[in-house]
């Protein structure tokens, strides 16, 4: 019973704290958010299987969490608890921070419904909650890059939500029900495939939808980031393995779509990353790269090129993996702790990133291989990717002027290192290369990326950094035009009537009148007797 | 004449009638009286339409008949359908009125006002409560007149031209609503609404031409209330009433009397098996579907707020229309709760639009930047209202938005899902700039406040928007739960509109 | 244009109603009714007898129309100097003669009514010649002045009114006279006094002063 | 030509020239005397009406007949003053 | 208890005494008229019970004598002249009107020469009766001030004249039946040039009296150069007296066939009505000018329904709903109306403004008076606009209830000139201007006339049966 209550608490819990941020001054509300994330950390770890019944809720919310997904839910939660505790130090005391606290507690709320939810209806409503609410983190600095990049993520989330409630709805229409595919097992049309593609592909950052966000994670706050990079991306992935799993047969060309939208990710992000000035903008293109790589596996999956269980829980491993990686990479930027110890969290976190042995990551990327061992390759040349990027980032964490001290932030940031250290041992996941060619094969980005990044500061080479959100900057005049036509005023506001001129009526000429009544009585007179001699005919 | 217990239906028009009567002769100063008298009325109201809910809910059936015109009599009958839209008019009363109290703090005819505002109520009630086209006619027609000095409360020249088009299109709508009733009385002679339609189950029935013209006059006359495309010219311009009025107008009188009128057009007088017979149905779910769109289009280009919002009612109302217009149970679910929730919706929206500009001074979209900060609980409010609108989840836009599409899916009606995309996505681009810009930005620099109206005023109009916008959540969160309306309008769909589930 | 088109239709409709006279069968009237029921009346003269008690409440409000023009230019009158009286021997000369014979010869047409052509109205108007020959020669009209001049004007139809409520009193029925004699003398009655109010009724609208006669007071 | 025919005609030529003086004149005072020209026409026409071949002519019309003049007079009357005071209120 | 004799005589017996005393003691003048005006409506309320009952004046019978009858079609009317003389005489506007001198005497002669109108069953009893309301409504019309003079002559000119023309009609009528009762007419069974040379002469003759659409051009400025009791009077009865006798000859002393005949004549001239009443309105300047016109056009509605009235009774139901409800709204008007004129100072119409808080009364009575004219659910107008739609359409003439509900939206266009003067800000002070509660009695009755339709049924079956 108590796991019933620790699932229907997860996503509460969040909103509780959300609406005491409202009211309660700042120094206790950003604890209670931290707090809020107790539960759902709680549950991850001890209640897998559980189920809940909330029948009041919108149309009858049932609640159950999968076994395989229990790590994703604990690492998720970790990240936002970590978050709202940096939160606590990192923003400032200001009209907005009631706004943003709330946002943050809201979008948390989401994002556990989304993991939890086991009928459609609540997890689009967690879902919608978490990208609405997330607008807030975005937005939160006000400054004209925040309110761009606003603008530019809150169009795609109304898309991506149209997508999602058009093929929600068609899959309600097809089935009668609300469950998802994954239970009932019955393959929706394959319009709700394309449709499911694209309104988690906006969340995850599949790569044309991807352009929202290297522009909205750098404005956000740094735990906001921290949060949207390490967190609310997740929600895509775990959407899709929910409504699009690999178990199911998936209408022609969408493993194909999503294997090659995915490597495009992985390198193209990479690319463009490296060149970046912002730390923050580095580390989002490489969580679109890492996403590409995650979306590639699921299109493999789909093309019948791995098995679905063995991707399925490839790619849940992921997401725990990049989850608490790039948070902590993300906290790391103004992590409050000594530079040492920051470096050598960062150092952490990022040989993870890269697969090093030892590392979660090397687990993640060892089970990605073995699901789908024609990825093998492409995943080690992604890994140098990453390396590069993560080569850039750090350097310009160190460039970067050294943040205040202080202890909470530190804290956040070694609970997440420490979580991101002790995963493979909580998940029992192999971490040591079983032979000696497949640890140097793990060590070789590393060592490569360290020294091309050497060699390249060296010679002073200045790469020419692309705009942040590449696509996008094609959109903007197309936005503006699209701004100004609307201007039109539709005001239907009819000229004033001209006031009647106020002479009075003319003395009509007497003599007028008499003889038009005349004419009248002449008519009259003669209609009313042909009418009564007709009569007498009829 | 009636039985005791049948005289509930006219216990409740009879009450708001008499708060009408109480507060007209009140002189202008004796607020204090008047305030009195203006929270007794709908609180009484509310008390007789809680015993009428329980009361239908036990399957009693309430009819009060009346000796009318030669060969029709005046009935008014409580069924499933009418009690939702009482109850609904009812509880929006009372707030409107609480809000109302505040908003109208000064300035001169203010018992005329409240008396105006009671005899709509009474309209509306009677609308509800009609039991065959001729009540449905004689009410309909009231509800105009008691609107008319409400919407030129100001009397300046610019509220008086349009209030002389709104006169003109609404007279005109109940002109046809007259020559629809002769025409019905002419073909079938003297009958109420009933269950699954009257004509449907009437054994002689006229030319399938007569009927078709029939309907048109009739969805023509309802059409104009129902602000349907191109009779809808008068709600904006409506806009220069005072915000109480114009909350009560587009959530509760006036526009709902329209579609309800639609619905009960649909569904009583004709019975959808035989609306869909006749082939009528497609021209109304067009009619409904341009209306839709044309009006969200217009609405992206206003700038003033109430006139948005104006427009933006001109498109949702039509979706209960379209609803209607599906001959498929959910979708009528979907219609029925719409109703409910666009009243909730809009009127908080209306609300929060006539505190801004009692509060802050603010009438237009382009100076709402910054609000937020300064009224944050009615900003609150409207947030919850607009993202209810736009159809995200725990508002009870998502439910009803919910319902229309599988409704439409299932009556393979692709193009109505299409259509709410459309509205939805158009509403975010009306009403997220408003949201971003009032959370997000600072307030413009060249702010001229009006004196700040008195603590208690600003109280009451900041209680109104937020009880209203819980309401929009509660509709959507405890949906299923017996006394919210979706379970209701489930029971409706399935009993009375002669859907086999 | 018009007047020549009007003057034509005029002829054309007076024409067409000659012709409707002259095709249309007539009816036999009433003369052999009244005839019959002339008896009862109490008077030998058919007119009087349709006037007074076959048609009585038509003349009833014959004489209620005269008191109401008496109201109306009583009422309307624009206050006007009265035009200055016929001064000069032949003018007092003549008015010493004829008076009292106008005076006796209405009396005759009065009582005469009941069996040859005369009555109430004929003597009314033949007084109201005397009484208006009076004034212009100078006299003081007290007749039709003040108090005097308004009981006069609505003396007949007081005297019709009270005449009817009492013969309704016995017979049941509004001027319905109870047998000839009663009639006859009924009749009279009634004819004597509208006689007179006839006369001072004709003579102050002759006059046509404003309010009730005196002067100096009356309409704005 | 019956006497009656012969009244009637004059009576409808009375009338007819009455009523062309109503509608034509001008001034009041000639609308007026048209009236009474035309309400004796009338008059005139119920006394046409009367007239019985081969009996004394029927009461009946010629008591409406009397009745008819006294309401034409008192009519009249009121004309006058009327004229009169129009005139004394265009002069004011 | 009260036989039906002493009853239908009292009808017009204690109206014309009363006048006879007001005119004989003009101090106690006003209060009699008063007094007699409520005395009179409730014996028309007592006469209730006596529908059906025919009474013979002098003790003869019909042929020879005056017979007076009291129907269905007759009591409403009454019940019309009794409420609007009554409320009208003790309205402010009522009591000024009668202070003037000779006033209160004409005041009840009129109220008797309707009353006698509207029971007698004689053609040519109709012609004193006509003769004695048209003769007091000139007069009291020349009281409204030094401007009612011309207005009223030409009134006058225009009522005997067709008073003359209804004369020759009469005569004819006696020539052809030897009789003057309508009833025996009626049985006469007329045809040919002895039915039409009559029946043109009457309605022509009526029609100029009552002012209907080509011979309406003396009404607008006689009706707002009134008083505004007068004019109260005027619109809402007066002008009824001669319809009323129009719908006698047509339903009772003409066959049913001439109405057939004649049913399209009359549908053009009342449809000729609503045209120049509405265009006039529209045009109109002055306030009182507007509710004229308004008037012109209401007039119409009884040409049109008589145009029905061949077809089925309903219609004559529906004509006699249309002229109470219009009567009650237009009195209400009319007196209500006063108060608006006083209180602004003027009566240029788009520049009136809201009479004040305390003129409540008045507002509603325009208010409640306009909905009536429109003929809006639930008033009476709309009472009568439904019977005769009903009528019409059961007779086939599709196009009929379309035109009432467009007539019914113009009316309200027009009418809206006033009614939008009522919410016109800024308020005027309060004055010392009447508040109308006797205008706002008569616009509730004619509200609440919709609710009559049973009893008006009732009342037309008894009409039938004698």
């Amino acid at each position: 019973m108590t796991d019933a209550l620790l699932l229907i608490a997860a996503p509460v819990m969040p909103l509780l704290a959300a609406a005491l941020a409202m009211a309660a001054p700042r120094r206790l509300s950003m604890l209670g958010l931290a707090v809020a994330a107790a539960p759902a950390l709680v549950a991850g770890l001890t209640a897998g299987g559980a189920e809940a019944e909330l029948p009041g809720f919108l149309f009858g919310a049932q609640l159950r969490l999968e076994p395989d997904l229990a790590p994703a839910l604990a690492a998720i939660a970790l990240v936002w608890g970590a978050a709202a505790l940096h939160g606590r130090a990192e923003i400032a005391d200001g009209p907005d921070s009631r706004r943003y606290k709330a946002c943050f507690g809201i979008s948390m709320a989401g994002q556990f419904a989304t993991l939890l939810a086991r009928d459609m209806a609540s997890f689009y409503a967690g879902f919608a909650a978490l990208s609405f609410a997330a607008y807030g983190l975005v937005a939160h600095k006000g400054t004209v890059e925040a309110m761009r990049a606003g603008r530019v993520y809150a169009v795609f989330v109304v898309m991506g939500e149209l997508a999602l409630f058009t093929a929600f709805v068609l899959i309600a229409a097809a089935q009668a029900g609300l469950a998802p595919p994954v239970e009932t097992g019955v393959s929706a049309p394959a319009l709700v495939w394309w449709l499911l593609l694209a309104g988690f592909g906006v969340k995850a950052g599949l790569v044309p939808l991807h352009v929202w966000l290297p522009l909205a994670h750098p404005v956000a706050p740094v735990p906001a980031s921290a949060a949207l990079s390490g967190a609310t991306l997740k929600a895509g992935l775990v959407g899709l393995l929910v409504f699009a799993p690999p178990a199911l047969a998936a209408p022609p060309h969408y493993g194909e779509a999503l294997i090659w939208l995915g490597f495009i990710g992985a390198f193209g992000a990479a690319l463009l990353g490296v060149a970046q000035r912002d730390p923050k903008v580095v580390l989002a293109y490489s969580s679109v790269s890492q996403m590409g790589l995650a979306l590639a596996l699921l299109g493999a999956a789909a093309h019948g090129l791995a098995e679905p269980a063995p991707a399925r829980a490839a790619v849940l491993l992921f997401v725990v993996h990049h989850a608490l990686a790039k948070a902590a990479l993300f906290l790391g930027v103004s992590s409050g702790a000594p530079r040492m110890v920051t470096l050598v969290g960062l150092g952490v976190a990022a040989l993870s990133l890269t697969g090093a042995p030892l590392t979660l990551g090397y687990a993640a990327k060892a089970a990605a291989g073995a699901a789908a061992p024609v990825l093998g390759p492409v995943l080690s040349v992604a890994a140098f990717g990453t390396a590069a990027l993560m080569a850039r980032a750090l350097w310009l964490v160190v460039r970067q002027a050294p943040a205040r001290t202080s202890r909470i932030k530190a804290t956040a940031f070694g609970a997440l290192v420490l979580g991101l250290a002790s995963a493979p041992l909580m998940l029992a996941a192999s971490v040591v290369p079983s032979t000696a060619t497949a640890a140097a094969a793990a060590l070789a980005p590393a060592l490569a990326a360290l020294a091309l990044g050497f060699g390249l500061s060296l010679l002073r080479v200045r790469w020419p950094a692309p705009p942040p959100g590449d696509l996008v900057v094609l959109a903007d005049p197309i936005g503006a035009a699209l701004e100004r036509s609307s201007r039109f005023t539709g005001s239907t506001a009819d000229a004033p009537r001209s006031a009647a001129a106020l002479q009075d009526e003319a003395p009509p000429d007497e003599g007028a009148l008499w003889r038009e009544t005349g004419v009248a009585m002449a008519v009259v007179l003669l209609a009313v007797a042909l009418a009564a001699l007709g009569a007498a005919t009829r | 004449m009636t039985g005791s217990a049948e005289l509930l239906p006219v216990l409740i028009v009879g009450a708001t009638l008499l708060s009408a009567a109480a507060i007209f002769p009140l002189r202008d100063d004796q607020v204090r009286l008047r305030a009195a008298v203006c929270l007794a009325g709908p609180a009484a109201t509310l008390a007789l339409v809680g015993a009428l809910i329980a009361g239908v809910r036990s399957g009693a059936r309430y009819e009060a008949r009346f000796p009318f015109l030669p060969g029709d009599d005046l009935l008014l009958q409580a069924d499933a359908l009418s009690v939702l839209f009482v109850a609904l008019s009812s509880a929006l009363w009372l707030v409107t009125t609480v809000y109302a109290l505040g908003y109208m703090r000064h300035g001169p005819n203010r018992s005329r006002f409240f008396g105006f505002f009671a005899l709509c109520v009474s309209a509306t009630m009677g609308v509800a409560l009609a039991g065959n086209m001729i009540t449905f006619l004689v009410f309909y027609e009231t509800l105009t007149l008691a609107t008319y000095p409400l919407v030129v409360h100001k009397g300046d020249a610019a509220t008086l031209r349009a209030g002389r088009t709104y006169l003109i299109y609404t007279l005109s709508g109940g002109a046809m609503v007259f020559l629809g009733t002769m025409l019905l009385h002419a073909l079938q002679g003297a009958g109420g609404f009933e269950v699954g339609g009257l004509l449907a189950q009437a054994e002689t029935r006229p030319s399938d031409a007569a009927l078709r013209l029939l309907f048109a006059i009739l969805i023509a006359g309802v059409g104009v209330k129902a602000a349907l495309a191109p009779l809808h010219g008068w709600l904006p311009l409506a806009m220069v009433a005072p915000a109480p009025v114009s909350a009560l107008l587009h959530a509760v009188a006036v526009v709902k009397a329209g579609a309800f009128g639609v619905v009960r057009v649909v569904y009583d007088v004709f019975g959808v098996t035989l609306a869909d017979a006749l082939g009528v149905l497609p021209w109304l779910g067009a009619a409904a579907a341009i209306t839709i769109v044309w009006g969200s289009v217009l609405a992206l280009g206003q700038d003033d707020l109430k006139r948005r919002l104006a427009y933006s009612t001109v498109s949702q109302v039509s979706y209960i229309a379209l609803g209607a217009s599906l001959a498929h149970p959910a979708a009528a679910v979907g219609a029925i709760l719409h109703l409910i929730h666009q009243g909730i919706m809009k009127i908080t929206l209306f609300f929060c639009a006539g505190a801004f500009a009692e509060v802050e001074g603010v009438k237009t979209v382009s100076r709402m930047a910054g609000l937020g900060r300064r009224m944050p609980w009615t900003m609150a409010a409207f947030t919850v209202a607009a993202l209810g609108m736009i159809g995200v989840p725990p508002t009870a836009g998502f439910v009803t938005k919910w319902y229309l599409a599988i409704g439409a899916l299932e009556a393979d009606g692709a193009w109505v899902v299409a259509v709410l995309l459309i509205s939805s996505g158009l509403n975010a681009a009306y009403f997220l700039p408003i949201v971003g810009a009032a959370w997000f930005r600072p307030p413009p620099d060249d702010m001229v406040r009006p004196e700040p109206p008195p603590r208690l005023s600003v109280a009451l109009m900041a209680v109104s928007p937020v009880v209203t916008a819980l309401l929009v959540m509660a509709a959507a969160l405890l949906a299923t739960s017996i006394f919210s309306p979706l379970g209701w309008a489930q029971a409706l769909a399935l009993r009375e509109f002669g859907f086999e589930r | 244009m018009a007047a020549a088109f009007l003057g034509g239709f005029i002829a054309l409709a007076c024409l067409a109603l000659f012709a409707a006279v002259l095709v249309a069968p007539a009816a036999p009237g009433l003369e052999a009714a009244v005839a019959a029921a002339l008896p009862e009346t109490g008077v030998t003269n058919p007119v009087t007898g349709v006037l007074l008690d076959f048609r009585g409440y038509d003349t009833l409000l014959e004489v209620a129309v005269i008191a109401l023009a008496v109201i109306g230019a009583a009422a309307l009158a624009p206050r006007e100097t009265p035009p200055a009286p016929l001064a000069g021997p032949v003018a007092t000369a003549a008015a010493a003669v004829l008076a009292p014979a106008i005076v006796l010869f209405s009396g005759y047409l009065l009582w005469t009514g009941g069996a040859r052509p005369g009555g109430a109205f004929q003597a009314g108007a033949l007084l109201a010649g005397g009484l208006v020959l009076l004034e212009i020669t100078g006299s003081r009209p007290w007749w039709r002045r003040g108090l005097s001049g308004r009981l006069g004007a609505a003396a007949g139809t007081a005297a019709f009114l009270i005449a009817g409520l009492g013969v309704m009193a016995a017979t049941g029925r509004f001027l319905d006279y109870p047998g000839p004699d009663w009639g006859y003398a009924v009749i009279l009655a009634i004819e004597a006094v509208a006689a007179v109010s006839v006369a001072v009724a004709l003579s102050a609208l002759f006059a046509a002063e404003p309010g009730d006669g005196r002067p100096g007071e009356g309409a704005p | 030509m019956t006497s009656e025919a012969l009244y009637a005609a004059v009576a409808l030529a009375l009338f007819g020239l009455g009523w062309a003086g109503l509608l034509l004149k001008a001034a009041p005072l000639r609308k007026l005397i048209a009236l009474n020209v035309m309400s004796l026409g009338a008059l005139m026409l119920l006394v046409a009406f009367a007239w019985r071949p081969d009996a004394p002519p029927d009461p009946v019309p010629h008591a409406l007949a009397i009745t008819g003049i006294v309401v034409a007079v008192a009519a009249t009357a009121l004309g006058l003053v009327l004229i009169r005071r129009v005139r004394a209120d265009r002069d004011r | 208890m009260v036989s039906p004799d002493a009853a239908l005589a009292a009808l017009f017996v204690l109206p014309l005494t009363g006048a006879l005393a007001a005119f004989a003691a003009p101090r106690a003048a006003a209060a009699l008229a008063i007094g007699v005006s409520w005395a009179n409506a409730a014996l028309v309320g007592g006469l209730y019970g006596m529908v059906g009952a025919r009474i013979a004046l002098g003790g003869h019978a019909a042929p020879l004598g005056v017979a007076l009858r009291l129907d269905g079609l007759a009591w409403p009317f009454l019940a019309l002249a009794g409420a609007l003389f009554a409320f009208a005489a003790s309205a402010t506007a009522g009591r000024a009107l009668l202070a003037k001198p000779g006033a209160a005497a004409l005041w009840l002669t009129l109220l008797a020469g309707l009353n006698a109108l509207f029971v007698s069953a004689d053609a040519f009893n109709l012609y004193i009766t006509l003769e004695v309301v048209s003769l007091a409504a000139v007069a009291l019309t020349a009281l409204g001030g030094p401007a009612a003079g011309a207005p009223a002559l030409r009134y006058l000119f225009v009522s005997l004249g067709g008073s003359i023309f209804y004369l020759a009609g009469v005569a004819f009528f006696y020539r052809a039946t030897g009789a003057l009762d309508i009833g025996l007419i009626g049985a006469a069974g007329l045809s040919g040039p002895a039915l039409a040379a009559p029946l043109a002469l009457t309605t022509l003759g009526l029609l100029l009296k009552a002012g209907a659409a080509p011979f309406h051009f003396w009404l607008p400025p006689a009706h707002a150069a009134a008083a505004p009791a007068a004019s109260a009077l005027l619109s809402g009865v007066v002008v009824k007296a001669a319809l009323y006798v129009l719908i006698r000859l047509w339903t009772d002393a003409a066959p049913p066939e001439a109405l057939d005949a004649a049913a399209p004549v009359f549908r053009v001239l009342g449809l000729a009505a609503l045209g120049v009443g509405a265009l006039g309105a529209f045009r109109a300047t002055r306030l009182k000018a507007l509710i004229a016109f308004s008037t012109v056009a209401q007039i119409g509605y009884a040409p049109l329904a008589l145009g029905f009235a061949a077809g089925s009774p309903l219609a004559v139901q529906a004509l006699v709903a249309f002229m109470a409800a219009h009567g009650l709204a237009k009195g209400a008007i009319f007196l209500a109306a006063d108060g608006l004129r006083r209180a602004n100072g003027h009566d240029a119409l788009d520049s009136l403004a809201d009479p004040g808080s305390r003129l409540g009364p008045t507002k509603g009575a325009i208010g409640l008076g306009v909905v009536a004219l429109m003929g809006l659910p639930p008033s009476g107008g709309f009472l009568a606009k439904w019977t005769l739609a009903e009528a019409a359409t059961a007779q086939g003439h599709w196009w009929m209830a379309p035109l009432l509900a467009g007539a019914a939206v113009l009316t309200g266009v027009y009418m809206l000139r006033l009614v939008s003067a009522l919410v016109r800000a800024p308020a005027c002070a309060d004055g010392d201007a009447p508040r109308g509660w006797s205008a706002l009695a008569l616009a509730v009755a004619a509200v609440a006339l919709g609710f009559s339709g049973p009893m008006l049924s009732a009342l037309m079956l008894a009409e039938a049966a004698p």
